[in-house]
């Protein structure tokens, strides 16, 4: 692979983590964003599971984008998605039946993410394997460091722990505070306000990151 | 459109619905019976928890609530050396799911909770085994729940009164008094039968 | 549509335009009349009730000044809305919570912060916030820290005291015991109350003394800073509500229509506190007359219905908070109809 | 009979305000905080929303019970699912237009949102999971319709009066939405116990 190719690669892999965070910067997928983040263990295979996805239905658009008539590839794409969710839906009933258990529901609703549909008729369905792969696992990853830091910052505020999971059916609970600090964070209530607090935080980031380059008015 | 277009339309989604299908089904040919086993295996380890060592057999199901639930009984090289039965009690928020081991004399040696949505912070407490320890040893007459210190009956957890009195009063003391009214009472003679 | 336009900009707007003076005068008579319930919890729990009070106004002041310096604003915490939050959010807590072990000081810190910043700060400050800001601290605290929040202290009576038994509150005993226990722990009903009308006892430490409470609050009903609409139409409802579906049969526990005790319930809790300030506060409530009394009305029913079915004993603090929600609503659509009518009647004239 | 009743209202009352989908069960946010930004917009997808929901409940109710159940394809819920709305979607998109051209002008464009919309494959999802009835699905439908309208309408006149208020730069926008639903969601905590599930 040429070198000028690989830059892109690189660029194309960041762009999803960065520019167009589906989370922090583009807003989409939000539901599981507070659903399952009130133990870090979940948050993770969560976005474990969307980085799967994703990225194997922008390798299985891309392998089909020249068989796939262009009048009905809306509903292809639908059945490409649904079937890659069932798929990990099954995997991780059988492998991982404990977060299955609590994020079950949330799985089987990536069907309904707005990104997902979006990557594949905007990228994978015009571009070659790789590049579309790079995409989906950019995207991915994106989404997967979103939900690690959501629910890093409210398993640790709102119970003191932090579930670290240390292979499938494993994990460490490293307890930092034995009682819970603020409650409320791993409440429906307090997910809200630690995507709000954190998303401003990242838009402050931002600002500050923007004004330092531009003229101040 | 031509008749040609539509035939390579149909064709084209009939032949990915197809194999999509195909995948899929193979797929839940070999993941269906691991996360069968998953739900049995979960199950057998609930139990195994409540009375180590020994060997269950399901003798029936019961109501409470409106929910279904079942009751084992426990084997240790087959001689009967308890009971473990599932109930529901009534809580804040909601329907406590537990497990109940008694021994012989249908007194309480363990229990547990399976699934709750009792208020964060108080009423699931009943989840620590400081709460669910007092149970050791209660036959169905010490179950009651008390607000001041005891080791006699049931103490109540302080601010959780309700979803304590869900666990001991309502999912334990029921059912207990359904394994002593069908096993001692009557119930016996159809264990026995089965043994035969 | 112009028209509609231009009424929404009076909607969101004008209960707010006031000089600094008038709020500041506002926020300090406000905290005047709340002063004889203040006083009478001080008598019943002591210096913990003042110490919690004392840290919950100045950790709201400090916290608004800390957030307007930050943002670069001039910091304006002398204009006394930060200073009646604190003493509201204050009267709204255990006097409990002044303890060491378990430590439980920070809670009325970290609420007062919630309740400045994150409830009226971020929204714009002044004049804009949705949310009463101590009941938002309060709720946070409830949900953060429900053991510390829900020990509450029997009335001493001693004023040095730092070691109190705990006891539950009377609506603690109403839901999990009944009525009937009810009267049996303050002795008869007269005696209870008694105990509920001079604040003898156990609950939040500005809530307690009913009569106290209706002291300050006729004193601002006199002073023409509040109107009779919803205080009468919250009490009145909830009365309501509490006498049709309050009674129960001690044996069954099944609802016996007509038969509750409406004095208990408008007695105890935070009924009082609640009806006469919390839910009045100017911004947080439709500022429409018709609309008031709905929202007096929404915050009697929902109250009830949480104590009698709901999942915590004491529902005034979740009833404004819902209500509070819907107050934009309220106020957009009462409006909306009055301009509607006018408009009718000038058609009519027209014909 | 009357307790039969009274099990529906509750199922209706617990789906719109205890458990309502945006404030504890945290879907349909997408739409949630992209159309509450106008109550003209807010009602019309509350309108169009639970009409939907409540068909798609049904004929998911059928299809799974009378024809996946047999089958033994219950595993292919998801598609099925997706398929149903899509199908729903585009009928209801074809007969409004045809009927009345008036409300598609007025509802139509919500139409297309929707079947992007997770609640709408959250309602047939849970009430399979939960075996709800015919008529409990229905009613589950309804009431969770009603609770996204509910939360989509108050969303929509608290954002209303925030439009001149001077929020904070870092906080402009949707983190301010998500702090407002927080404190919505934190003040509907009060309906929590009012009926044990």
């Amino acid at each position: 692979m040429s070198s000028t190719s690989s830059i892109n690669l690189k660029d194309q892999f960041l762009n999803g983590i960065i520019k167009e965070n589906t989370i922090f910067k583009l807003a989409l997928s939000l539901c599981p964003s507070i659903a399952v983040t009130n133990n870090l263990k979940n948050g993770i295979f969560m976005g474990l599971a969307v980085l799967f996805v994703q990225t194997m239905v922008n390798i299985t658009i891309s392998l089909m984008r020249k068989i796939i008539q262009p009048k009905v590839r809306l509903p292809i794409f639908m059945l490409v998605i649904s079937g890659w969710v069932t798929i990990t839906q099954m995997l991780m009933a059988a492998f991982v039946p404990d977060v299955y258990a609590k994020v079950g529901l949330y799985i089987a609703l990536i069907v309904a993410f707005a990104s997902i549909l979006a990557r594949a008729e905007m990228f994978a369905s015009k571009n070659s394997i790789i590049p579309s792969m790079v995409d989906g696992l950019g995207m991915g990853v994106g989404f997967l460091f979103a939900l690690t830091v959501i629910s890093f910052f409210r398993e640790l505020v709102g119970k003191g722990t932090l579930t670290v999971p240390t292979g499938l059916s494993t994990q460490h609970v490293f307890t930092f505070i034995n009682t819970k600090p603020v409650l409320i964070m791993v409440l429906p209530a307090g997910g809200f306000l630690a995507v709000g607090i954190l998303m401003a935080l990242f838009n402050w980031i931002d600002i500050r990151y923007m004004k330092r380059g531009a003229v101040s008015h | 459109m031509t008749g040609k277009d539509i035939f390579k339309i149909t064709l084209n989604l009939v032949v990915v619905y197809l194999i999509g299908g195909f995948i899929l089904a193979f797929v839940y040919a070999n993941a269906s019976p691991k996360i069968f086993r998953n739900n049995e295996k979960a199950e057998q380890d609930a139990l195994k928890l409540l009375i180590p060592g020994a060997d269950f057999k399901k003798l029936g199901d019961w109501t409470i609530h409106d929910k279904h639930a079942k009751y084992f009984e426990a084997r240790k090289s087959g001689e009967t050396v308890g009971y473990i039965i599932q109930s529901f009690g009534k809580g804040y928020s909601s329907y406590i799911n537990t497990f109940i081991a008694v021994d012989k004399d249908f007194k309480v040696l363990k229990i547990n909770i399976l699934g709750h949505g009792e208020t964060p912070g108080l009423g699931d407490e009943i989840e620590t085994d400081t709460f669910k320890n007092q149970f050791a040893g209660k036959d169905i007459d010490h179950l009651k729940v008390l607000k001041t210190e005891t080791t006699e009956y049931i103490q109540a957890i302080s601010g959780a009164t309700i979803s304590t009195r869900a666990v001991s009063e309502d999912a334990v003391k029921n059912g207990v008094a359904f394994l002593i009214k069908t096993i001692r009472e009557g119930g016996n003679n159809n264990v026995q039968h089965q043994q035969h | 549509m112009e028209a509609t336009k231009k009424e929404q900009l009076i909607v969101s707007v004008s209960p707010h335009v006031r000089s600094d003076e008038t709020t500041s005068r506002i926020m300090w008579t406000v905290s005047i009349a709340l002063m004889p319930a203040m006083l009478a919890g001080v008598y019943f729990f002591g210096l913990k009730g003042l110490f919690i009070t004392a840290l919950c106004i100045i950790s709201c002041m400090a916290s608004e000044w800390w957030y307007l310096r930050m943002v670069g604003k001039k910091p304006v915490v002398g204009d006394g809305s930060a200073f009646l939050t604190g003493l509201l959010l204050g009267m709204n807590m255990p006097a409990s919570l002044w303890s060491f072990s378990p430590f439980t000081v920070h809670v009325p810190v970290i609420a007062s912060f919630v309740a400045m910043v994150i409830t009226k700060q971020l929204f714009g400050g002044l004049g804009f916030n949705v949310f009463n800001p101590a009941l938002i601290g309060r709720a946070f605290a409830l949900l953060s820290w429900p053991k510390a929040m829900t020990i509450w202290n029997e009335p001493a009576v001693a004023f040095f005291a730092m070691d109190a038994k705990t006891s539950a509150t009377p609506l603690g005993i109403l839901k999990e015991e009944g009525v009937a226990r009810l009267i049996e722990v303050f002795g008869d009903k007269m005696n209870l109350y008694v105990h509920l009308l001079t604040g003898n006892r156990a609950g939040s430490i500005g809530e307690v003394s009913a009569i106290a409470i209706l002291i300050g609050g006729l004193f601002l009903l006199y002073k023409k800073y509040i109107t009779w609409h919803i205080p009468v139409s919250f009490l009145a409802s909830a009365a309501v509500m509490a006498y049709v579906f309050g009674g129960k049969d001690p044996a069954t526990g099944k609802m016996i229509l007509m038969a509750g005790d409406p004095v208990i319930h408008l007695l105890s809790g935070g009924m009082m506190l609640g009806a006469w300030f919390m839910a009045t506060d100017y911004v947080t409530s439709p500022s429409v007359r018709n609309g008031q009394i709905l929202f007096g009305i929404g915050c009697g029913i929902l109250t009830m219905i949480i104590r009698l079915k709901g999942g915590f004993p004491e529902g005034v603090m979740f009833a404004i908070l819902i209500m509070n929600c819907f107050a934009p609503l309220i106020d957009r659509s009462f409006k909306a109809k009055v301009f509607g009518a006018v408009k009718q009647e000038k058609a009519k004239e027209n014909k | 009979m009357e307790s039969e009743f009274i099990k529906y209202f509750e199922l209706i009352i617990s789906a719109s305000l205890i458990n309502n989908f945006v404030f504890t069960r945290f879907l349909g946010l997408c739409i949630f905080f992209g159309v509450s930004k106008k109550m003209e917009t807010a009602v019309g997808m509350s309108i169009t929303f639970t009409a939907v929901m409540m068909i798609s409940a049904a004929l998911s109710w059928v299809v799974f019970n009378k024809v996946m159940d047999p089958l033994g394809i219950t595993f292919l819920e998801i598609i099925v699912f997706i398929g149903i709305i899509a199908g729903i979607v585009q009928a209801s998109d074809t007969i409004m237009r045809k009927v009345s051209p008036g409300l598609y002008y007025k509802l139509g464009i919500y139409l297309a949102l929707i079947s992007t919309n997770c609640i709408i494959l959250a309602v047939p999802l849970v009430s399979v999971g939960e075996k709800y009835s015919f008529l409990q699905s229905l009613a589950f439908g309804l009431g969770s319709g009603l609770g996204f309208g509910l939360a989509l309408i108050i969303m929509a006149s608290i954002r209303e009066k925030l439009e001149l208020a001077d929020v904070p730069a870092a906080f402009k926008g949707l983190p301010m939405a998500f702090v407002i639903t927080g404190l919505i969601a934190l003040a509907f905590t009060g309906f929590s116990g009012l009926i044990t599930l």
